[in-house]
């Protein structure tokens, strides 16, 4: 039953994206569509090899950015949900800003943080990478915290526990899987946002020029091989932080 | 454990709890009771007639709204600064994270002992919850009454001059249940703690309690209180015709001092 | 901004179109300012209604190409750069340029005066902007020209230039991509605080790709090439068009503001000396013209060419590796369309042509 | 209960407050070049480019577009753009939510689907929208049956919808899985067939999780259309009012915050009606009411 | 109520449980064990005995690995099917967004009886646990007591032929169960009714069963039955010594045979 399981988890994706591939490719083939309208899977594959250094070069680039926002989202996130949850009137006085902060489009705020930071760092791609993490962080972290059950707060109270040790010993434990799951939707947030933040300024690298730069020339093939690149880059961070969720969970076992 | 004062001290006190749309619950009502050092005191009654309220309010772990409530001369709130008192609710509430030994050992760990200290005292509670070999394991992987002998351990880690214990048996089956009893009054003998104790069982409250405090709902009050004075609470006791006189008592006062038909629905 | 519809600007003014116009749509590269007046005017004067034809201008956007949507049938016409379609074009699409508006480059690389930068050997060292999408090849093919790589820039390479120019004002980037006709003027609307006016051409140094010698063609009309071949009424159309165009050129010149007027009430929404500014300088483009607006130079379209096959991008390969085909350009539309032009005593040359003085405002309010 | 919820709104107003307050107060201390260790900048810059002042931003709002003559008040423009791409928005939401629902239905009615299925849904939020924004246009401009015809509007929905369709997916999912294994075999001793599990059992269970979801759905919607809009060039909303008011971006900074202003607006009163729906559905809540 | 064949026939059934990196649990060895209509079966030993898993089997929720069930004649799936059974379960298992009212309906509507006669059988049934009054509360605004109450109305609701409840009792204190049992004994009297009853309590199975089934674990099996004839079911019941009897030989099966030190614990 246990490998029918396993069988199914790899074996289902992998026949469904294979067919999906397969089918894309026989359209393009028989109705003898042109690349630059709609490349083939085999033709990406291939440019994808050809030009595999300089992928992989830009995916370094923009996934670097990615996890340094990816960090600096995820540490404020958990930082001001803890105080939100401390303070309740804080939490209050947070819920039209981050409501906002979930809306505004990375091409509104992109330029904002150039003006703010440079327009020659990565600084800029950097913080709006953070500010795609912080809003699930934030919104997931608060619900895990929020989330004791009375008995353990009551636990807790009846030891005059300091606000710290609460924290710490409760309040923390308790939401790490809240805060895994909001790790994980970020992640792949983080990919996306870092990418699509190189089109308003910063060094001319990274995924997100490569992929414009080869449409603008009509060139898709190439622009989908970057592409891929950009999902594959996406997968592996989100691949990562589901494994850290995975393990997290049988450690606890809950 | 001499202690002129009493340990807890409740004077007509009222619990109003305020719900949404006004809606008020009288859930105490004029209570009253002094518990003294080392004294076992039960609660019982129907559903809903305030023990676990009154418990919390003596823990604070809720405000009242009117009377007194002194634990050892202080406030409430005092006490439970000081670490005066151990408790154990329903709910085993384990911290599903920690170890069975961690489990333990929180409280400790919360007020500054160190580690060879826990270690030491988390043994000997180990050992008297029988469940030594299981430190390591996490609280899934125990059963119900599994989890509530940890909880109790729990309760007991800092050895309180009063111990309070919310139904802390509801979930063990009979054997395990005498066993934890027999441990409970051993345990009392021996440390002189004050016990208030909530349980649903006739027997239990009879077997284990200097006083059984009878208390009814709507508001809740104290109806009346037995005491009970046996020399010995051993096996012997439980086949003792004046163990079954408690019981009748007891049974009798809940059952509204008729003690045939009219058992009659609880309308809680 | 205007409403829903606005992109889709059509001359049928209701009722009045005769029933024998001939539909036809173009798909700009950019969104409705006055770098595109020549087709708003002509729009706007019923000079595509004159030529029997019922236009429809599709603004562009950030990631539309717009010989994508010529090639996929979703317009009749398409306005882009010469670089960037003939790489489409080795990519396989089948279009071909019929009437080359734009005779001069627009672009140039801005610094301020005081940075040191004069001539493109100069950028090395230096933080330099663009904005990618294809509109990086003259500064590459200036830059190599005079021997600089992208790994002599500071950073190893550009730095990516957004639609303002803040990058620029606020110094992380020493010379930035301009066109005349917007960029270079949104510096200007911006007050110098070291002396509170606005910054003033002093303030600037410029390096124009004409004058560099690495200048390519740009906007142009483009048509599909095979029904081109194969449909005569397209093929009139064509012809229709460009001189309908043509006309709206020659409205414009001799009337900026009011080509100015037409555009902002198409729905763009820029500042009002902005708009003018863009007007004029777009006539510099295209006035006084060698050899009749849209007429394609052979010599230029052969430069073009030439730095296409050569000029190398960040990764490595030159926009075109073999010959464009014969069918990347052709005159034969924009000719007739400028025999009839002239025919019609319309002066299509514009050689005594003075661009008017405009003073822009802050914001280009 | 509305007493809270003014409290709420009144907290909410004077968190903005103490944003604007931290903006200016950032503004007033702070160094024109921003706070710089080594070459990175870790504190904004403050010139009036980088960071204009709350009350220019306000001001400009009641300051025409542009100085040509009848140019409509700056925050008119603004709403009626707001307004366009809110209403493109709820579409695209509502496109998400339902095929997202429809993914989950299928997800939890046969475990093999669920496995094909849902890395393929978590991999498609990996696809970058500019990759698709072209093509959803383009195969859009493909239809054409009778005399329907594929707008851009509708390709800037359908993208909004391929943002918003995957928080519903998977938390639907959830949610329909969410049930006891003792509700389920209640269910499954009264015979209760899939779709009587589904309507009384299922869906009820699955609101709390659907809620969170929805909200989340919205907020992806409001973005995928400013995007879209800017990327496949749909004018009227304000998308497009971004990128055309780009351009004075260093001359009129004040200018380029009102269509943030714009975007944020449809982001709160999204949110708000997805609330409403909460409202509607608060029986369904009831577990959700915590001591 | 007159069927010739059994209510429920259960012959030679194991169930195993393979978990997961192929460990079994044997839940179930070699189980037989035929009710007669109308006969009131208790099931009573350890946690983990099997109890459980033996009700489900009988309620088709699980697949028996080996043997044979048969509910009326026909086979569990067919009687699901059928409605023949009315279940209730341990945790009350009540929807939170239905009234008491609605989750007493719920099997009704389910199977599609119209609004007038789901109305009139459950105001019948909420008169009968005592609820009338909480109609329109939801589950979240009832004591755990109150919440079993209506899971038991919710299994009655359909009159079935045969009732199976896993320790539907548990939460409720010492009143209302006693009385919750004085009405399970009417109900089943009335209707004819079979039942299969799981408990923890001793004193509970005796009252109310034909016969108490003494299970033992690891693996789950039938240690003994023990058949109670007592003539009539009421409160003089609890004070007769046939019944004391009756509970001293069931206390003695559970207990390995050992008498002492087993009494006293919980009576009702
Ligand atoms: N937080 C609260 N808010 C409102 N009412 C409450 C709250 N806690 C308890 N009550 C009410 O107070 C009364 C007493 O409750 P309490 O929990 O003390 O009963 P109890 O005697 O412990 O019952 P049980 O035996 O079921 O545990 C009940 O009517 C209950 O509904
Ligand atoms: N789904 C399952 N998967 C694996 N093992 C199971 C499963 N359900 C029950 N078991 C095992 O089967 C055995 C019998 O369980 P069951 O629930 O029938 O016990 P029980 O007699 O009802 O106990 P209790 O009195 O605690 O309810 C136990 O050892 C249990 O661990
Ligand atoms: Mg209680
Ligand atoms: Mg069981």
């Amino acid at each position: 039953m246990k490998a029918l399981a396993g069988t199914r988890t790899v074996l289902a994706p992998v026949a469904l994206g294979v067919l999906a591939l397969a089918l894309w490719q026989a359209l393009v083939v028989a109705f003898e569509i042109k690349p630059f309208l709609v490349p083939s899977p085999l033709g990406i594959g291939g440019a994808f090899v050809d030009t595999a250094d300089h992928i992989l070069d830009a995916a370094v680039q923009t996934g670097l950015n990615a996890l340094i926002g990816l960090g600096i989202g995820a540490v404020t996130g958990i930082l001001v949900a803890i105080l939100a949850n401390a303070l309740r009137v804080l939490d209050r006085m947070l819920v039209p800003l981050v409501a906002s902060l979930a809306v505004i489009p990375i091409v509104a705020l992109a330029p904002i943080f150039y003006a703010m930071f440079g327009a020659a760092a990565n600084t800029g791609r950097q913080l709006v990478a953070a500010v795609a993490v912080f809003v699930p962080m934030y919104l997931n972290t608060l619900q895990g915290l929020r989330q004791v059950e009375p008995v353990h707060r009551d636990l807790m109270r009846s030891y005059a526990a300091t606000a710290e040790q609460v924290n710490r010993m409760l309040l923390l434990p308790g939401a790490v899987p809240y805060v895994l799951n909001g790790l994980k939707i970020g992640s792949s947030l983080a990919v996306i946002s870092a990418l699509i933040a190189e089109y308003f300024g910063g060094p001319a690298n990274g995924l997100g020029i490569a992929i414009t730069s080869s449409a603008a020339g009509s060139n898709y093939t190439v622009a989908w091989a970057y592409v891929l690149g950009a999902v594959l880059l996406g997968t592996l961070f989100y691949g990562v932080t589901a494994a850290l969720e995975g393990w997290s969970r049988r450690r606890r076992r809950t | 454990m001499t202690d002129p004062r009493p340990a807890v001290r409740i004077a007509s006190v009222d619990k109003i709890f305020r719900g949404r749309k006004g809606a008020e619950v009288h859930a105490l009502s004029d209570v009253s009771l002094d518990v003294a050092p080392g004294e076992f005191v039960s609660l019982i009654g129907p559903s809903g007639c305030g023990k676990s309220t009154l418990m919390r309010l003596v823990a604070d772990l809720d405000q009242l709204t009117a009377g007194e409530i002194e634990v050892f001369g202080k406030t409430p709130e005092q006490a439970r600064k000081d670490q005066d008192y151990g408790i154990a609710f329903q709910q085993a509430g384990l911290l599903p994270w920690r170890t069975v030994r961690a489990n333990i050992e929180l409280p400790l760990e919360i007020h500054g002992v160190d580690a060879r200290g826990r270690a030491a005292r988390s043994d000997e509670l180990l050992e008297l919850i029988g469940l030594a070999d299981f430190a390591d394991h996490h609280p899934d992987q125990l059963s119900g009454g599994m989890k509530q002998r940890v909880a109790i351990a729990r309760a007991l880690a800092e050895r309180p001059r009063l111990l309070l214990m919310d139904e802390p048996f509801g979930a063990l089956d009979e054997i395990t249940r005498e066993h934890m009893q027999n441990e409970l009054v051993a345990l009392c003998k021996e440390t002189g703690a004050a016990v208030i104790f909530v349980t649903h069982s006739i027997p239990e409250a009879v077997f284990l309690s200097d006083r059984v405090v009878v208390m009814s709902p709507r508001p809740g009050r104290i109806k009346d209180i037995v005491t009970l004075d046996f020399s010995a609470r051993d096996e012997e006791l439980r086949e003792d015709s004046t163990f079954y006189d408690g019981v009748t008592a007891v049974r009798m006062l809940l059952h509204d001092g008729a003690a045939d038909g009219a058992r009659g629905v609880e309308n809680r | 901004s205007s409403g829903d519809d606005a992109e889709t600007t059509s001359s049928a003014s209701g009722d009045a179109a005769p029933a024998e116009l001939t539909p036809v749509s173009v798909q700009l590269q950019w969104l409705t300012q006055a770098q595109f007046a020549c087709y708003y005017s002509a729009l706007d004067q019923g000079y595509y209604e004159d030529a029997g034809l019922d236009v429809t201008i599709l603004p562009g956007a950030v990631d539309i190409v717009p010989i994508d949507v010529l090639t996929s049938g979703s317009a009749d016409f398409a306005i882009s750069w010469v670089p960037k379609v003939l790489g489409a074009i080795e990519q396989g699409a089948a279009v071909t340029n019929v009437a080359q508006i734009f005779e001069r480059s627009g672009t140039l690389q801005v610094a301020f005066a005081d940075s040191g930068i004069e001539s493109a050997a100069d950028l090395a060292g230096m933080k330099v902007g663009s904005w990618g999408y294809g509109n990086e090849w003259e500064l590459i093919a200036g830059m190599q020209a005079s021997g600089v790589t992208l790994e002599d820039l500071d950073g190893g390479s550009t730095v990516q230039q957004a639609f303002d120019m803040n990058a620029f004002i606020a110094g992380d980037i020493d010379a930035a991509q301009a066109m005349t006709y917007n960029e270079y003027a949104q510096v200007l609307e911006v007050v110098n605080p070291e002396t509170g006016e606005l910054y003033t051409e002093d303030d600037l140094v410029v390096i124009d790709w004409n004058d560099e010698g690495t200048a390519m063609l740009q906007d142009a009309i483009w048509a599909d090439s095979e029904r081109l071949a194969s449909d005569e009424d397209y093929a009139a159309s064509t012809t229709a068009f460009i001189k309908g165009t043509i006309e709206g050129c020659v409205f414009a010149k001799d009337d900026p503001q009011a080509a100015a007027d037409i555009v902002t009430a198409a729905g763009s929404t820029l500042g009002t000396s902005h708009q003018l500014w863009m007007a004029n300088e777009i006539n510099k483009l295209i006035f006084p013209s060698t050899s009749g607006v849209g007429h394609i130079n052979e010599d230029q379209w052969d430069a073009t060419v030439a730095m296409a096959l050569e000029t190398v991008n960040p990764e490595g390969s030159t926009i075109i590796t073999t010959e464009p085909p014969e069918t990347a350009y052709s005159n034969e539309y924009v000719d007739a369309a400028l025999a009839e032009l002239e025919a019609d005593g319309v002066d299509v040359m514009g050689a005594d042509y003075a661009p008017i003085e405009v003073t822009l405002n802050e914001g280009g309010e | 209960m509305r007493r809270s919820r003014l409290n709420g709104v009144l907290w909410g107003i004077l968190g903005v407050l103490a944003a604007v307050a931290v903006w200016e107060g950032y503004k007033a201390i702070g160094p024109a070049e921003g706070v710089v260790v080594g070459d990175i900048v870790i504190l904004p810059r403050t010139t009036d480019i980088a960071m204009p002042h709350t009350w220019d931003v306000l001001a400009r709002l009641f300051e025409p577009v542009t100085r040509a003559a009848g140019a409509d008040v700056l925050w008119w423009a603004v709403l009626q753009a707001a307004a366009f791409s809110l209403g493109i928005a709820a579409l695209g939401w509502l496109l998400g939510v339902i095929s997202g629902l429809a993914l989950a239905l299928l997800m939890q009615r046969w475990v093999t689907a669920e496995s094909a299925v849902l890395p393929w849904v978590v991999l498609s939020q990996t696809v970058p929208l500019i990759a698709i924004a072209p093509l959803v246009r383009r195969w859009g401009s493909e239809i054409e049956i009778g005399s329907f015809q594929w707008e851009n509007w509708m390709s800037v929905a359908v993208i909004a919808s391929y943002l918003a369709f995957f928080p519903v997916a998977v938390s639907a999912l959830r949610g329909l899985k969410s049930p006891p294994a003792a509700d389920i075999d209640l269910f499954r001793a009264y015979a209760a067939g899939w779709w009587t599990t589904l309507l009384r059992l299922r869906l009820p269970s699955s609101v709390p999780y659907l809620l969170p979801a929805l909200r989340l759905a919205a907020a992806n919607a409001v973005v995928g259309t400013v995007v879209a809009e800017v990327s496949i060039g749909l004018g009227g909303g304000i998308g497009r009012m971004i990128i055309e008011f780009a351009a004075t971006a260093s001359g009129d900074p004040a200018k380029t915050y009102a269509p943030i202003l714009g975007a944020v607006l449809i982001g709160l009163v999204s949110a708000g009606l997805v609330a409403l729906i909460g409202m509607g559905l608060k029986r369904f809540r009831r577990a959700e009411v915590t001591a």
